[in-house]
């Protein structure tokens, strides 16, 4: 992991209140990060925001050199990201956390379920199990219609099954219910978003092996402040999100 | 560089520059991004007796020019830190200091006894987190309780110890003065200021555990005023803290009368900041017209 | 708007929102920005029995989401407020409170009693100022004296009288329970952390005092834990301060217990802050799922 | 007075830290303003900065509806104000302060004394001066040659004296030292600069009256806050620099 101060190459808006960010990072570092790994941002330049934002990495470009993030704003530091534009100077972390462990997994057909802000580390993973040969299955969660983003993108690696919960797009519903009514099955599945899918996702699918990309309030980033904490199954100790996770075995913590 | 040398009991430090207890663990995460030999010491994490798991998350939150936590000493035990954690630290050139909390003052003595066969070189006696309900906080507020877990845990120790103060209180000198006749061989100031933060959504405390300590530049100005006073109350050294991010911060704590310094949610921002500190703070020095870290200190004493 | 309602002793408040006491002077600055009949009360500058030119400058510096300050309590004294500052106000349609301030109790006592010709809708009692060398600080610094002070001005005064309570204390809440029994009709809370900061150049404090009050965004989580566990202990209101610039910080300091509040600092940065707030609060109560101000008082103690 | 938020139109390094900053204001606003006003200047837009930042009036462009500000970068809040450019929102309090009293007076020679970054705002003042045919002579005070500006400009109004510290342009010493060597007197004189300056213009044209443009930290800067207090000459009473003043005549407080 290291410090990075890099430039970013362009800001747009592709879904309500919903921005990807494409990132400039050199080869040498690019090679580095895994699918699921997340970076983590120093908002503004002051005193204001004394602790960084840690946003997935949902996309790798070698050719150009680049990495695309996409964030919701959310809050103050969000809002304040948001307006970077091409050129800006941007102040990282990266790559920080384990990333999903793709090379250990044996499987034909994989699940990827995301909601909201949890599609976007699927769709680096996707890409990476799709040129292992893995067949890929994607369920991607919104609020809303206009909360929809990357369905094309995620339509490269295979199908796609969309729920909304206002039923304005795709399924009426959670991605539960179209795990349920297009009976999807995998392998394997790899989850990211809110705690409660998370949930209704590992009690849904638990007889197939899982990994989840949990969320955590973070202060360092990196393993040091103990601030990101999640309880293992067993309940006899803790796991650091930022550094042992994001992304664990959905048998191994208590969400 | 000579200029920034600073000794203090027990620890002959290289510059004045330390990371702060809990903000860094036990040193691995930062390794990735400089030598830690270059620091002056290492404040390592909280060690209890027994292994603690902490609070329920939340555990931080973001204030202006602040954050707020509540970890709640979560510690893999004193054994365990010294048999896995510290060993780590040993082979790097820089003295370690120990943070030693507890719920009782037996806690703390056993502590600081299992410390005897460490290698630190000195310990920090946390009589002042406000995150753990059995006990601590009481410690660092009533000058005779104060006084009594010093002296004890001056017994059990073969090391310096440096007391670390709690600004929660309506007198700091009062408590400062009690541990130095204790016997406290040095102090540091200032632990968290104990605040909340309110999550409008789910109308309750946005920290599981409802409070938090108060750490960042926000808290600053409460540190150099609690330093200036004790400064000119006692007669052991001190070692500030409280929102340092910078080479400018670092003199100010001196010449309120730190004699050396502490760093911690300013990690948090940028991992590099004690490296970057200490490369910078020859320059400040000069600017400001002093020879050296010992030239500057309680400089800023209208007295002085 | 009836939903911005709340009705407090001696004040009938169209809105919760006023100007916190020394940040508004007497009100005639700010009506150069918005008409004062939007405001739901105004906290006038500190008054002392006899005129008082303050502490020497700089009175005032910046820190990080905060500043400093060591005004001193410069005023013309009460008789002179009460012919020529107070008079203006009545031309508004707001409840004008009086900060009352003094070296000693029969001071307190005195500038309540000559308030008694005014025609202000409450008292708001300073026994928190940290900038006065002589008294000020140590009223508010122990349970006994706060609560005589407390008495004495209730039986001088004809209004309710708000107890503004001092930050620099290790329990605030004895402080706030001695001085409900005392007869305190409220609490206002929370006055400045006392604070300094240093300049490099001069080798001194900046402030010409020494030390000064902290306020501003920084001190924001220390109020709300004030606030928070003083709302659990008394059964009087509270008005709530430290920090606020908008309205969503409205909402956490009414969450936490205050029904209303008072908003300071931020006046510097924005003079027209109070009249914003007062705009953006219908939005922000509805957003979070409020009806009224009063629905949303004290919402956000994990048992409400 | 009122709180304006308008658009940087330039900002142009013109001495060594020392920046000047033209920023558009409408015309009915500009009318209001006299010589020696300030604005008083909101530096970013989050917390980090809670106080405002005062900076004289240096000149106004009724043409072009304009107004230029000269500050010299001294600590974190002209730091950041620097970095502004063209296009920028810039929020200010505007004007403040009472200014120069020029149409009270009656001279037909006046001294402009201003040191450093008390120059600014001497030189809306001579224009004016010199459109009402008062005859305007300018001393002006620097460290060094690299920190001199607006002496081309101030000749166009009359005749001019630079003084550097170092020497290193004009005459070597103070401002004062110019006055005696080139034995310079007027009716009035106007001046502007640090504390030690004015107490020895004071000194040294104690026969003339004159005028001072004081400085002192703000909070509020409209009044409000009685940060800025400076003491009246029998010592009974003060006045606020940023209501009161920043002009007080010489004769009225102490420095
Ligand atoms: C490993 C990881 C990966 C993430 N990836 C993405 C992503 O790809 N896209 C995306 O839009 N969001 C992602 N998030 C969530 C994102 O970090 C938060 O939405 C963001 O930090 C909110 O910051 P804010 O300043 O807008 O909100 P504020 O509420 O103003 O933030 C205040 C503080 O709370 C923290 N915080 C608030 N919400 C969250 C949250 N949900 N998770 C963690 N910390 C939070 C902030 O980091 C900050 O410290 C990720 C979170 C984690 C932990
Ligand atoms: C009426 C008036 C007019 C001024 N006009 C000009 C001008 O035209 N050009 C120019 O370059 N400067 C001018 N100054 C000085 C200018 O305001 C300060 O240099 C500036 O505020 C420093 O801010 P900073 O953030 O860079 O410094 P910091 O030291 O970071 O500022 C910290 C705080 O101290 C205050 N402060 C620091 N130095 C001064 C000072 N000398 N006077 C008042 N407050 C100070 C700041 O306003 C701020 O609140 C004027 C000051 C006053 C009072
Ligand atoms: C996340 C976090 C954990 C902390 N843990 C400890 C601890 O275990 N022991 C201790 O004495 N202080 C602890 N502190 C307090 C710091 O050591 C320091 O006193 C305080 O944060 C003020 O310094 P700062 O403003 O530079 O952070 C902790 C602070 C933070 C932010
Ligand atoms: C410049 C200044 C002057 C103040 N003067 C007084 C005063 O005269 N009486 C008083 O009770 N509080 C005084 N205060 C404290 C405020 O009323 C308020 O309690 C405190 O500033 C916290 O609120 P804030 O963070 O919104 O500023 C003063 C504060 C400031 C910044
Ligand atoms: S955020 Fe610090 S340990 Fe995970
Ligand atoms: S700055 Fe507030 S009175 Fe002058």
């Amino acid at each position: 992991m290291k410090k990075l101060e890099t430039r970013v190459m362009s800001m747009e808006k592709i879904a309500q209140a919903t921005y990807q960010c494409v990132i400039h990072v050199e080869i040498d570092l690019l090679q580095t990060i895994k699918p699921g790994q997340f970076v983590h941002i120093k908002v503004g330049e002051g005193t204001e925001h004394m602790l960084r934002r840690p946003i997935s990495i949902c996309d790798l470009d070698f050719e150009n050199e680049t990495m695309t993030l996409i964030f919701k704003v959310f809050g103050q530091g969000t809002k304040q990201l948001q307006t970077l534009t091409a050129g800006d100077l941007i102040d990282l972390l990266i790559p920080c956390g384990n990333g999903y462990p793709i090379d250990e997994i044996e499987a034909s057909h994989v699940l990827l379920i995301g909601g909201g802000i949890g599609v976007p580390p699927l769709y680096y993973l996707g890409k990476q199990l799709v040129q292992k040969g893995i067949k890929v299955t994607s369920v991607l969660g919104f609020q809303s219609a206009s909360d929809v983003f990357y369905e094309e993108a995620f339509k490269t690696l295979g199908d796609v099954y969309v729920a909304t919960n206002d039923g304005s797009s795709g399924t009426h519903g959670f991605v539960t219910d179209v795990i349920d009514t297009a009976d999807l099955s995998g392998d394997y599945y790899f989850s990211c978003g809110p705690t409660l899918m998370l949930q209704a996702v590992e009690t849904k699918l638990s007889d197939t092996p899982g990994y989840l990309s949990l969320e955590e309030r973070m202060g360092c980033g990196i393993g040091a402040c103990y601030a990101c904490v999640v309880k293992t199954t067993d309940g006899a100790s803790t796991k650091k999100v930022c550094q042992d996770g994001p992304v664990f075995k959905a048998s191994e913590v208590q969400l | 560089m000579s200029l920034l040398k600073v000794d203090l009991p027990g620890l002959a430090l290289k510059n004045p520059i330390m990371p702060a207890s809990g903000c860094f663990s036990f040193g691995k995460e930062y390794s990735q991004f400089y030598d830690l030999s270059k620091l002056g010491s290492i404040m390592v994490k909280a060690a209890t007796l027994h292994k603690r798991l902490g609070n329920d998350t939340p555990r931080v939150a973001e204030t202006k020019s602040g954050m707020l936590n509540a970890i709640g000493l979560q510690n893999p035990g004193v054994e365990t830190i010294i048999d896995q954690e510290l060993p780590f630290l040993a082979s790097f050139d820089v003295p370690v200091i120990a943070n030693v909390a507890g719920s009782t003052i037996e806690e703390y003595e056993q502590v600081a006894t299992a410390l005897r066969r460490s290698n630190i070189a000195a310990i920090e006696l946390n009589i002042s987190c406000p995150n753990v309900k059995e006990g601590g906080v009481q410690f660092g507020t009533d000058p005779e309780i104060a006084a009594e877990v010093t002296r004890r845990v001056k017994q059990a120790a073969n090391v310096p110890v440096y007391v670390k103060l709690s600004p929660n209180v309506t007198d700091i000198v009062a408590i400062a003065k009690a541990v130095e006749v204790a016997g406290a061989d040095g102090l540091t100031m200032i632990n968290t200021l104990t605040g909340m933060a309110i999550d409008l959504k789910k109308r309750r405390p946005l920290l599981n555990n409802g409070v938090g300590g108060l750490s960042g530049p926000a808290i600053k100005p409460v540190a150099i005023r609690m330093i200036y006073h004790v400064y000119e109350a006692v007669n052991i050294p001190i070692i500030g803290m409280g929102g340092i991010r910078s080479a400018e911060d670092v003199l100010e704590f001196l010449l309120a009368g730190a004699s050396a310094v502490a760093v911690g949610t300013a990690n948090f921002e940028n991992p590099l900041v004690c490296s970057d500190i200490i490369d910078d703070l020859p320059f400040v020095l000069n600017k400001y017209g002093f020879d050296s870290v010992t030239d500057a200190i309680g400089k800023g004493h209208v007295d002085a």
